[in-house]
Formats: C-alpha cells, structure tokens, sequence
C-alpha cells in the first residue's frame, strides 16, 4: 500500500515542519517514507510545499506524483493549485480560516477546517501548521496521535524542545476535531 | 495656490512595472534605486551595458532598463573589461555583492583595476553570501553566527575579513576607491554622490573606479530591517570605515 | 540538525545532511567548501561539526580554492572531501584533472542542479558527461557513485572514500537535487570498510625515507606513456572489481529500463506496474556511473528486445548504454531535460507504446 | 484625487510594491506613516500615509529610505 | 614575425601564427589570453597586432578572466577570441559552458598538449573528449573545428568566426601542439564568409528599443526545458548543415581509417601506401568534430569491414565512431598516448595486419 | 698550520646529485639554496611539505630533499592549506613564482592571507612568466618589453603592476610580509634573513608569512646575468621597494 | 617524390632558421613542404632539430617519420642520435669542425666538412647553420642558391636585413663547398 | 690534494654544475677568479680559481652569488 500527501502554503506557515513530523510518524511506524519539498527560484513569500510518500510494500518510494491521496492546503492559493492533484477518491483538507469553501470537483472528499483559528484560540497562530496536521493524519487513518507525539520530540532540535507540550496540544486539538462535519 | 514640486519619483532607468524581488527591507533595493537615480541623472541609460552578477542581485536586468549582461560568479569585471574594450564608447558597470567581488572574484577584482579598466564596480558588502542562506564570506565579521559559523566567526578556522575598498585602493590603476554605507538617509545620499562621483570619472576615461556599500542582509542576518540598519553602524562601520580611500581628482 | 544524527537509530534524514553525516563517520578529517544550491546544507552541516571534532573545515574563496585545497590535504593521505554543484563542479575540471594524474584519493560530492551554464537550482542529471567523462584535459576517470535514496547517499558516501583511497583515484558521489532535498529514514552504522594504509606515498615529511613528490608533470613523452598505460590499467582493474549496479527482472524482460539516481525509482514503481499489466520489463540501475555496467548490459542486449535510458537531461547516459548495447536492439530516450524525473505515469505510458511495436 | 492632494505636500504609496519592512515609519520627522489594517497580496500588512494636519513637509526621506520604491512619488506644496 | 603575414602571396607560416593572422583578417575585434605552450605564440603575436591596429588586446590575469572576457566582448556582438591549451582550457569549462548557454559566438583556439593534469608540452589529442563534449555543465554542444595543415589552420579559423556568428554558438578550433609549432606555405586571402548581423541581440545600449539581457539563469524549470529543447534543435539544424569531413577512397574500401588533425595526415600516406601494396583502404578525416560526421560513416558502415580509429590518446573519438557505426562491423582503436602521431609505418603495418584478420 | 674553516657549502637540504634546471645565471638557483639553507638551520627538512608551483621552478621537488606536490598553476596556497590543515604539525610553504602567485592565483594568495593560515610563501618577481617565453605579467615594469608588449608595457593596454608585499601587508591573517632582493650579496644575505624569518613566525604559529624575492630572468630579459642585476637596482627597487611591509614580532 | 630532412644541433646554432630558410627555398621552387621542431621539455642547452618534409606528389606530408633521407648534424650529440635515423642509402651530412669522422654505417654516404671552421674563417661563427645548408642543399640537388637566397631573404626579418649579405656569402661557400671528397 | 689547500683559503669548483654565468667573477674581492678555457659538457668555458699569492679570503662572497651552487665549498684558512 502506498498513499502520498502534499502539504501547502504560504512561506512561515510551517509547512515544510508538519511534513516532516508527518514523515517521521510513518518512520516509527516502520513504513517507508519519502519527503521532498518543492523548491525552486519561488519569490520569498510564495507558496511552499512538500510531498510525504509512505508505503508499506516497496523498498523505495516513486516521487514526482501525478497525483496525490491527500492534500492539505493552508491558504486559498495552495488550495487552488493543488485541487486538481487530488486523486479521484481522495481527500482535500482546507484550512477554512483563509480558504473559500467551494467544492468544484465532485469526485473527492472535502474536508474544510477552520486550522488558524483554532490555532488562534489556542494562543498561537503558529500553531496551524500542526493543528492540521492533526486532522490530517486522524483523517487519513495512516497513524495515531501517540505516534505523532514521538515524530514531534524527534523533529524539534533541543533549544525549541519547550514548545514541544504546546505542539501536542495543537496535534490533539486537530487529531481530536470533529469529523462528524465530514460529508463524503 | 501654490504648485507642487515633485521630491521623489521612481527613476526612469527602473523597468516600467518592476518590482525587487529582495526580502523585505533589503538595502539592495536602495543601492540599485540609486544607481538607476545617478543613471538618469547622467543621461546614461541608453548608452549603457551592465553586468550583473551571480547573488541576490542576479535578476538587475529585470529591474533596470538597460542591456545588461549575467556574467558567471565572480567574473563580472572580466566581462565588464570585455565589454569595454570591445565598445570603448560604452558606459560599463558591475553591480556585485562582496562574495561575488572579493570571494571567487577576488582576482578579477584586483586585476580589473590593477589594468585600471575604465569601468565602474558596484560592491554590496553585507557580510555574507545572501542569496545562497547566509554563509560565511570574505567580509563577513569575527563573532558574526552564519550558517557556516554557526558559533560565530573565529580567527582559527575562518581568519579575518578583508577591507575592499583600502585594496582596491592600493592599485595604481585605480581612479577612485569610496566606502559608504546606507544605514541613514543622509548615507543614502553619501552613497549616492559616491556612486555619482564613480560613474563620472569613467565618463572622463580616468581608469577603475569602485565603491563598496555597507548593506543589511535582514533576512540572513535574522534581524529586523530597522535592528539591520543599527547592526551596520556598530559592527560594520567601526570596521569598514566608510570614507573616501582614494580620488584621483581631489587636489591636495 | 546536526545533533539529530546518531549511528544507531533510524533518523529522517535530508540527502545533504545524510552524505555529510556520513562523511564524518567515515573519518573525514577536511573538508573545503564554497555554498551553493541545493547542496549548502552540506557545508552547513560540516562546518558546525567539524569544529566540534576538531577536524580540519574551510570556508574557501571559491571552488577553485576548495578543490585544491581537498588535494592538499589528500596528498597528506588524509579523507578529504568537497561537495559542489554544476556550474560551479565545471570550475573544478582542471584540478581534477590533476588529481586523477596525482592519483589523489579526492573525494567530490557533486548534487546536480539544471544547466548549462548558472541554469538553475532545480534537479538534473545534466552532469553525467562532466562526471564520467570529464572535462579536465587528457585521459583520465572518475570513479563516480549514483545514490538513488537517501540511504544509499550514506552507503555510497562510505564507499566513495573507502574506493577513492584503496585505488588511490578521484572519486564522485553524484547525486541531484532533489536526492540533495529529500528526506528518508537512514541508518548510519559504523563505517564498514577498512582502513587504507596511505603510508607508503602520502606526504609527511622525509623522515627516514627519501623525499617524495606527487605531480602531474612528465618530463617526456615516453614517460607519459608509460603512465598513462599505467594509469588505464588501473582503470580497468577498477571495472572489473568495483563495476556495481542493481538489476530487477531482467531475466525474460524484453524491454528493459536504464536510470539511475532519482528518475531510477520511478523507472522502478513503472516497471512494477507494467509487470502488473503482464508486460514484460526489467531494468538495470547503474549504482557505479563510472565504471559503467557496460558488460552486464551486452550481455543483456542477448536476450532484450529494447533498452530505454530515462534520463533527467538531453540523453547522456543512452551514449554509453548504446556504446555497451553495440547496435544489437534498439535503445531509446525518455528524458525530461531539467527538473523532476519523468513520472511514474509517463514511463508507464512510454513502456506501452514501445511494447506495441 | 482630492484638492488638498493637489496643493499640500504629500506622499503616494503603492500598494502592491510595499513589502511592509516599515523602515519608512522612523524615518518620518512628522510620524506621518503607520502600519495599516490593509493587506496586499503579499500578505502584508500596508504602510498608511496619513496627515490630517498637513504636516508633511515633501522631504522625501521616506521615499529615500524605501527599498521597493512602494513610496512612488513625493510632493512638497 | 608579424611583418611577413601578407594576405596576398605565400608564406611560410607557423600553424600558431597563421591562426593569429587569420584572426587578424576575419575582423577579430578582441584578444585576450594568458600564456601557455604551445601557444602562446598566437599571444605574442596578437600582442603586437591588435595594438598595431588599434583592436582590443588584454594580457588576462588568467584563463578564467580571458574567457570570460571573450563573454564580455561577444556580448556587444563583436568578434572576440582567445586561445589556450590543455589544463588551462580546464579552466574554461564553467564560462564555456556559460557562453553556450547566453548563445555567445566566441571562439576559443584549443592548442592541445600532454595531459591529464599539467602533463607536458608534447603535441596530444586528449582533449577530444573536452571539447567535443564539454566538461562544463548541463547539455550543450560546441561547434568543433579540426585542422590537419597550416593553411587549414587559416581557413578553419575564418570558419570559426563564420559559424560562430552564424549560429550564435561558442566554436572551438582544435589543434595540436604539432599544429601549432608546424610551419608550411598558406596563403590567407581575405575573410570568405558574409558578416553575419547581430544587431538584433547584441548589447549596445538600450536606445530607441527596450533594454536587452543575455543571461543563462532560467526561472522555472518549465522555461528551461523549453529553452533546451531550442537549444537542440539549432545543434540539429547545426549537425545538418555544417557537420563537414573530408574521405578518400572509401568507395570499395574494406577498412576505413578515421582520423582528425596531425595524425591525419600520417594515416592519408598509410593509406596510400596501401593502396599501391593493393589494399583496399580508404580514410575518412573529420573536419568538424562536433557535429561528427556520424551519418556518413554511419552510411559507409555498410559497405566496410572495418574501422580504425587513428588518434593522439588513450582513445577518445573512437567512442563516436562506435556510436555511428552502431555495431555493424568491428572499430579498432591504433593510438598513441602522448606526443607524435603514430607514424605512417606504424598504420601500415596496423592495416596489413587487420587485413589478414 | 691553522686549521680550515668550512665557509660555504651545499646545503643538507639539497637533494644530493642534483642540479638547477635554471638557465645560467638565473637568480631563482640562488632563492632555492637560501631555502635549503634555511631549512637546514632550523632544522625542518624532515617536518617539511613543499607546494611546487607551475613555473620555471616546477621542478623544485628534483632539488628539494622534501616531500613536495605540485600544485596546479596559481593554487598553491589552496594546496599549502589543505596540507596545513591536515596536517598542522607539519612545516609547509610554497615557492610560487610571481605570475603564480599575483596573477592567476591573486585570490587564493590574498585569501589565504587573509585566513592567516599558518604556512609560508615564497614568491619570485622576476617581472615575468618565466616559462613560458617572458610574457608581460602582473610585476612587469611600464616600458618593459616582453614577448607581450612588443613596444614595451604601455598604461593604455595593460595597466600597472601589481605591489605584492603592500597588498600581503594589508591583510589581517598576514604576520609577516617582506619584499627583498638578489642583486648584491648582502641583499642576498638579508634575503636569507627575511625568509628565516618567515618560517620562524610558522614555527610559532602566528600565521600567514611572506617574501617577495626581486630576482633576476637574464634569458627573457635579454640580459647578461650582470645586467640582469643592475636592471633589478636600477629599474625594479625603485618602484618594487625592499622593506619588511609588516611584522607583528617586531615591537615598535 | 618525398625527401625529408633533419637538421640538427645545439641549441644557438640555429638549426631551426637553417631549416625555415631550406623550407622557404621549396615553398618557392612550388613544392609541399612541411617544418617541425623537435620540441619537449629539453633542458635549455640541450640538443634541438627541426624536420623538413619536401614533396611534389602530395597534397600534405606524413609528419613523425621513422627515417630522413638527409640527416645534417653539427654537434657530436646529434650526430650520434641520429645517425640510426638516416635512410639506408640516404646522407649523413656532418660539422667535421665538432664531430668525428667516424663511419659507423656502411648503407649511407657521408659528407664531412668543417663548417664551423669555414665560418669562422668567414668571421663570424654564427654562420655555421647557413653555410652547412649551402652544403646540404647542393648534396641534396634539390635547390638552386639563387631559391636560397631569396629563401633567406624571406626568412630575415627587416630588421636583420643587414645580415643578408655574410649570409648569402656563407650559404655560396658552402653551396660551392668542394663535393670532390664525397666517398660515397 | 696539495697541501697549501689544507691550510689556506680556497674555494672548490665543481665543472660540471657550472653553467658559465660569471656572477662569481665579478664578486671576488681579491679577483681571484676568471673564465677558463676548458670547458664542460654543456659547452659552457669554465670559471677558473687561482690564487697564486694566496690572497683568497675565505669570505665565500663568490659561492653565495653562484645561482649552481658550482663553488661547492669555501674554506677560510
Ligand atoms: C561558481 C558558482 N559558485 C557558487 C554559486 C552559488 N552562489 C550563488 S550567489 C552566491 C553568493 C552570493 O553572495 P554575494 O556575492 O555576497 O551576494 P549577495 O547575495 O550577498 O548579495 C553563491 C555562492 C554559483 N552560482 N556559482
Ligand atoms: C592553468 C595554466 N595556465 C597557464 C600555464 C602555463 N604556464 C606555465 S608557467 C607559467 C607562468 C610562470 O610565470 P611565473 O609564475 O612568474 O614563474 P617564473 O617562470 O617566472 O618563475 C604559465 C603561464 C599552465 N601551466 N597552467
Ligand atoms: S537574502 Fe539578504 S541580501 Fe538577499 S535579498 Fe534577502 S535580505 Fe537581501
Ligand atoms: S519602507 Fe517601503 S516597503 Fe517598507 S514599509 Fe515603507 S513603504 Fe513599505
Ligand atoms: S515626505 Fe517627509 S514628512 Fe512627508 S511622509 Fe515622507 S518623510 Fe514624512
Ligand atoms: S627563463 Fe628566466 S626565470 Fe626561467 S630559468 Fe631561465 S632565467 Fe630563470
Ligand atoms: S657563478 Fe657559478 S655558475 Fe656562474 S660562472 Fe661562477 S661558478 Fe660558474
Ligand atoms: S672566497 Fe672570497 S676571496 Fe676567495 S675566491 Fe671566493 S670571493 Fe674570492
Ligand atoms: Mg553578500
Ligand atoms: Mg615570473
């Protein structure tokens, strides 16, 4: 089984960082993983991304992706671009905050969060980018909150370890988030 | 009613509808603002080549409206002598960043003026190698933290920085040789006379002009635009002493 | 970053940190080097940890510089290395050159990006000509190590040196980009290879021992014969012994797939696939570009049918594979010029078409 | 474009040029410049020229200080 | 030296003065070089020329600075050279590969000696390899321009220019050190081509029109794929139009000799000889290298049992012989490593022995 | 009957057998002896790595009873530091000549100056490149004739040339940085004096140290030996002054 | 036809002007004519020779060959590296003045005579080169002294014009030097 | 070896290092040295030492301006 995701955004939002937490849960989980970011001549305050591809049955993982299983997009442009990679059947996860909800393809599953805000309440806007990824990995089913936890401790070096309870929070405030919304 | 004098307007030398592609609050903009000021200010513009250089600089020519040539990493004064010596009656300036002037460059650099070229050199020193993610370069100062010293810049591993403008100086080809610094708007306009000045010593064939201008790197250097600016005037200026370091048509 | 990297556990790991990691754990004790994109994370890296080991690390004035200095410190016989990309690996042709005539055990790790010229920062296999063939003057080779994962970025990093010491030879470790950016889960482990014992030509002063010199220089023509008939038997000992590639259902395929590096692995999800749909593909990663695997490929060309080279570039490692092939199938390209390898979906649909024919 | 424009000295932004490194804001002697709620596509938040007393004096030393040229323009009434 | 170079009559010439001269003629509006053997002599010559005539001459601080110059001035269109040797060409390869990127009509005269690394000053051809392929990055070709006689050295430097200009593309003209240091009688005459236009790119100040950029740096990948593919296609246009060679007796030859420059001429006379003992040889001599004439022995593999490579090195245009005659009959490689071209009794003696087979 | 004393003879250093490639009368045969002989007195010849560079004295590892490499032409400086740098322990200089060193090495003789790495250079003016016939390099004098400048080295077409010893001095890693000459013998005694000098302030670890030697190329130059030498009194330490530039142990 | 020719000696004596002027001699007779020095990493002082490739038949000449048909050598050093190079019925043609007349080979004919002496006795020493073409040319029968002097004429340069004269003085000498003690 | 060298100043020559420069001449205080008329295998006339009124002092003036090391050894009597 192979499943791929992109993570998107504005530069600052963190995206990189949540891909990465996102690929070392599935490293603990003894999958295969491979992250690759997108990178380029891009303008300071672009839009970032990264793709995460794990599998379970291949030694070695297939990048540049037509498609993807899961996107998670953190700002309307990053929405708009990637929409059309989502693979038939897959998932769409928007951060509502900054996205517009609009569903112009039929043939996927939406999923509108409103990340920032939530990350907002919790006290820090930073916070979006794990927050999401909280609701991404809970709806993806791919690998538990706990795991998630342990990706956290191995992403953030030492002198950033006290934001490590603020992180587990955000990922338990998403991972927790109400799917009932959800309309397949 | 009193008319409205004009006191500042984008310079005609600027490409309609540009826009810098710097990080915010980064004095390239300024410096290649005052070039394209002293371009106008001359009547320079049509009759001008440019070379820009590998760095953050790279994409002048979407900036300025003038031909201009990329030249590689640290050549720039080696097409900027080629481009002069093949079209003398040309107007011929480097814009370059102190990796690409004094690093790799190094030796273009002297030599260019050594021949004293009569060209002019632009040199953004912002102690480090920006484009690339804030390297250690030649200029960058001791106990500066980059990503390649990340406990600072120590004389052991790294030794010292190198003063541009008093080497360029020393060469007998050399016209004129200014340090400034565009940490306040009356540097800004030091700078520009500088620049002014550069520019109309190769308009008289006098040889190898150059001025080196302190300048923020915000981004790199992790600071604010404004906590930039401070970082320039007390531990670059103190170093890099702006000033005049030679002048071939001052009279003393 | 850097105190993520431990020998003994699985890390998620970035292709750069992953070769430099590597280098210090096999005993690097220099390195020299000069930032460019996308391969600054390596001297990144390397210069918080070198200083920490008290090993030898330089920020030098240039390529050039760098370069050198990696001969330098090799002629000392220490593990020395530097790593670059494209444009600025195309500055270090003449000191390569001179190392392969040095028999210098140099060590350079080259992370394509596109070209010619500054081109710019996004993956390619550009350099396989600069790498393999070289662009230095007069008759000489690399070894040169194509990594494909970011694991194998740690194997063959190992192997670079311990490779580049036993044949006394300069040695690559030529990756892209992407591989460059790329994170994996990587074990690092211990160095696995043996010490080579230097001391019988490294530079350490004339103690006890007449005073050595290593140069390029041959005072006459017959000299320079000999060396070079030397120098290329060597070469060919290296082909026999080291030659190294990875080879998936090759044995009944009739069309077979060539790549290496990153567009390797989707050649190799593609051929999974075709193999899925009952064609009958096999393919062949290069791992040493240099010495080529051109035996096993003629041996191949017996029972293939057809041979496609996919390629991040105009199509330069299809020169040596038709070179291996000699005319006995049919070799084609499927390359995209600079960027992202072709996709999984586009070898797939390459792979079809030329089974229809 | 107002009469007041047309007779005072004042200052012209472009919007879509300002990158909101706010350095124009000390330069002002008169403080005439403050971060605004406006947001360009960049996602920044917009430099806002505001004089209700007419004390700009048409200096220019905001514009000087510019590095995106997004101060396009000064007049000195 | 200088005084005896007419355009009208005669002379004895030194194959490294009759490349200056021809320079001279073709309207070279620049030099700049830094000194190597063997030809430093096209230097020294120029030094006193250029200057005579008021055209540009700089003594460069290195082979860096004087090719980058060449960049420089050909940016403005002018006619603009240098020239170098071996290791020092090396030097070259990041601005070569530049200029083929920025479409620059500079020409480089590549004076080949004993490589790799400093080698020596004998004659060689080692840097086949270099110039046909290129040691900078990314994919680009050169224009490549083989002499075999002095007054070849005249008229190939005229062509260089000529090509240079006509397709906007860096010419290399590739001599030997036996070349160079060679004297005969040349008549030089005047430039034979049209000048070719460049006011439509060149960098002259941007009056009356919107500023013009020559740059190499590609801000997407997508533009940068789309601007390789422009970039082959014009070296297709280039391989149909001007891919040149000169061939002898091949008609019913059962071995074809294939050689370029100073050995050439040793495998004309083999072949000759040959002929009279009444063996069936023919020879093909490559006059541009790149494009190589690969249609055309491509075409005679059809009819011949047999090719011999003929060359100054360890082995190097055997390869795109091999990849033209694409396994059809055996390619036999008759070399020298370093210095004096196989000698005429050498190819005998070779043929003879290939004949039995 | 008094006994002898032993005032001149080859020093231990020489490799035994051996004899200078140099034309006659060509003052790089004496620079190599002093070396030796400086090498002899302190004592370093078994601790010693030498950087040959390409030039008449390429072949100094043919007259050197130490471990050499060559270095390619105009980086001998990098390959002194990546030796030093593995080998610290080591006593490490180059022997450049003067268009290796200021020429197409300029920027890695100046950065590693800069660095202050902690080696020696030795560099040869004889306001040439020897080897390869006397063309005009970086030293060559205004009016000198070479190969290169036919009608003598004009400032329109070439410039000026370059002050190595000024520029070393001028570098922050430089400690010691002197300029001497061959022409008397009790210049070359001082010369003798500058480089002992030189590999001393390496012995102690303060950094980069250099010798700018004035010496004599009676074949390109056109001269008898004897001239040869006049010319560098008369032509060259006029404008190339003897001195020591800088010297940090020197207490003033 | 095809002759080739060595001419050989120390370095000062000019061997590689005596073969440009024999070179330009057949340039002018319209001949193919090809010159190369032996060139290398000699040591200064050391031996230098230069070949001479003349033929009527050919386009261009084979260079590097196994043997000459003329071998003029004014040192011993030269003579003794080249005598093996002379072709068996070809000359070895010799400066009795520096090398001794001994006949090691019996295929090939030889001709001493004391250039170096006879150019003394002409008053300068440096004519040695010149007068030994003189000799050589006339050996070889093919090319008159008027084509050597308008040869040399080509080969001085303005300002040696002034030499013309001893030079074509020295070049008659040995162009009438007495073949009579030719044994062949 | 005469006995008159064991005690007293003189210099030692070695013919074939010597290339015929003639720097040593000059620099002879005492002029104690002049070209010969044997010569070495590189044709070069050789400097010759004679000191006949034992005026050699020894200093070794000439063998530190031999650029062959050629005076090999300088004694002081
Ligand atoms: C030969 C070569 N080496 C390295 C690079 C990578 N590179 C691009 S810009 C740059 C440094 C730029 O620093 P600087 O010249 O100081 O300009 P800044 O960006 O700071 O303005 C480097 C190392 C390159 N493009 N080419
Ligand atoms: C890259 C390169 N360029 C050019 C040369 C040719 N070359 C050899 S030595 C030399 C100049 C030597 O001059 P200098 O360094 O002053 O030494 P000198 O011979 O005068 O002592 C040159 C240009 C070379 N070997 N390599
Ligand atoms: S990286 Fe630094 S120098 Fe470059 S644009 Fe940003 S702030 Fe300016
Ligand atoms: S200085 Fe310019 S870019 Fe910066 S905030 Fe002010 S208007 Fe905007
Ligand atoms: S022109 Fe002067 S007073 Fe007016 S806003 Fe700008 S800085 Fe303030
Ligand atoms: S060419 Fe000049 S520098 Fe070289 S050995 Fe001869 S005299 Fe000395
Ligand atoms: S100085 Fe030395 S080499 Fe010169 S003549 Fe005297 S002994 Fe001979
Ligand atoms: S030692 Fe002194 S006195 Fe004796 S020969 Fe030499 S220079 Fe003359
Ligand atoms: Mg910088
Ligand atoms: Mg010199």
């Amino acid at each position: 089984m192979e499943k791929n995701f992109i993570i998107a955004g504005f530069g600052g939002q963190g995206v990189l960082l949540a891909g990465e937490v996102l690929a070392n849960a599935f490293m603990l989980d003894n999958k295969n993983v491979t992250w690759y970011p997108s990178y380029g001549a891009e303008m300071r305050g672009g839009t970032v991304n990264c793709e995460i591809v794990m599998n379970d049955s291949e030694d070695v993982s297939s990048v540049n992706k037509a498609q993807a299983d899961y996107v998670l997009a953190l700002n309307q442009a990053s929405f708009d671009r990637f929409l059309p990679k989502v693979k038939s059947g897959g998932w769409m996860i928007a951060n509502s905050t900054l996205v517009d909800e609009v569903k112009k393809r039929s043939d996927i599953n939406y999923f509108f969060a409103p990340v920032t805000r939530l990350a907002d309440e919790l006290g820090n806007s930073k916070m979006t980018n794990i927050l999401s990824l909280g609701v991404l990995a809970k709806i993806s089913g791919l690998t538990s909150l706990d795991t998630l936890e342990k990706a956290l401790d191995n992403v953030l070096p030492p002198h950033r370890k006290n934001l490590l309870p603020l992180n587990c929070k955000a990922l338990k405030i998403g991972y927790e988030y109400d799917l009932s919304a959800v309309k397949v | 009613m009193t008319t409205l004098t004009q006191t500042f307007k984008i310079p005609e030398s600027i490409k309609k509808g540009s826009k810098f592609s710097f990080c915010p609050g980064c004095d390239h903009g300024v410096a290649v603002r005052l070039v394209a000021e002293v371009l106008d200010e001359l009547g320079l513009r049509e009759n001008t080549i440019a070379v820009a250089s590998i760095g953050c600089s790279v994409t002048l020519y979407d900036f300025l409206e003038v031909d201009s040539l990329e030249a590689p990493h640290g050549r720039a004064l080696a097409e900027a002598t080629g481009i002069k010596r093949a079209r003398p009656d040309k107007f011929v300036f480097t814009y370059q960043g102190d990796g690409d002037f004094a690093s790799i460059g190094m030796a273009e650099s002297m030599h260019c003026a050594l021949r004293g070229e009569n060209v002019t050199a632009i040199c953004i020193n912002n102690t480090t190698y920006g484009m690339t993610g804030g390297q250690l370069g030649p200029t960058t100062l001791l106990g500066q933290v980059t990503t390649t010293s990340p406990k600072g810049r120590n004389v052991e591993y790294y030794g010292y920085p190198i003063k541009i403008a008093e080497h360029m100086a020393l060469c007998d080809g050399t016209a004129y040789s200014a340090r400034v610094s565009l940490d306040t708007v009356p540097n800004i306009r030091k700078a520009k006379a500088a620049i002014k000045k550069a520019f109309e010593i190769q308009l008289k064939g006098l040889g190898f002009s150059f001025v080196e201008i302190l300048a923020t790197c915000p981004t790199n250097w992790k600071k604010t635009p404004q906590k930039a600016h401070d970082r320039v005037r007390e531990e670059m200026m103190p170093i890099f002493k702006p000033g005049i370091y030679k002048d071939i048509t001052a009279n003393n | 970053m850097t105190e993520c990297l431990t020998k003994s556990k699985k890390v998620l790991t970035k292709g750069n940190y992953a070769i430099a990691n590597a280098a210090v754990i096999a005993g690097c004790e220099c390195y020299f080097g000069y930032p460019i994109t996308p391969q600054s994370e390596i001297g990144e890296f390397m210069s918080g940890k070198m200083q920490e080991l008290k090993r030898a690390y330089v920020s030098a004035e240039s390529e050039l510089a760098s370069i050198n200095m990696v001969l330098g410190a090799c002629s000392t016989g220490a593990k020395a290395m530097t790593s670059s990309s494209s444009c600025a690996v195309s500055l270090m042709q003449e000191a390569l050159s001179y190392a392969a005539s040095d028999e210098l055990p140099i060590v350079l790790v080259s992370v394509m990006r596109g070209g010619p010229g500054l081109g710019n920062i996004y993956p390619s296999q550009g350099d396989y000509n600069q790498a393999t063939i070289g662009g230095g003057d007069g008759d000489y080779k690399m070894i040169v190590l194509a990594p494909s994962t970011v694991q194998e970025c740690v194997d063959l990093t190992y192997r670079a040196f311990y490779l580049a010491h036993k044949y006394k030879n300069p040695t690559i470790l030529l990756a892209d980009g992407l591989l460059g950016q790329m994170m994996e889960p990587v074990e690092f482990g211990e160095y696995p290879y043996p010490e080579v014992d230097n001391s019988s030509w490294a530079l350490s002063g004339a103690k006890n021992r007449p005073a050595r010199v290593i140069r390029s220089y041959a005072p006459s023509a017959d000299d320079q014969c000999e060396f070079l008939k030397k120098l290329h038997a060597k070469y060919k000992l290296i082909e026999e012994k080291e030659t190294d590639w990875e080879e998936i259902n090759t044995e009944d395929a009739d069309i077979i797939l060539v790549s290496f590096g990153s567009p390797a692995r989707n050649a190799k999800s593609a051929m999974k696939e075709c193999r899925k749909m009952g064609l009958k593909v096999g393919m062949l990663r290069p791992i040493t570009l240099s010495p080529f695997p051109s035996k096993r490929i003629a041996e191949l060309a017996q029972t293939a049918k057809k041979f496609i080279s996919v390629e991040i570039n105009m199509g330069q490692m299809i020169r040596d594979i038709k070179l291996a092939v000699n005319g006995k199938v049919p070799v084609e390209l499927l390359n995209r010029p600079v960027g992202n390898p072709p996709s999984v979906e586009e070898i797939i649909e390459r792979i079809k078409k030329e089974s229809e024919v | 474009m107002a009469e007041r424009e047309m007779i005072m000295s004042h200052v012209v932004i472009d919007k879509e040029r300002c990158k909101g490194c706010y350095l124009c804001i000390d330069e002002c002697p008169k403080k005439l410049l403050k971060i605004g709620k406006d947001v360009n596509s960049l996602g920044v938040h917009l430099v806002e020229f505001e004089d209700p007393n007419h004390e700009c004096l048409g200096c220019a030393l905001c514009a000087t200080r510019c590095p995106d040229m997004a101060i396009t323009e000064v007049y000195k009434g």
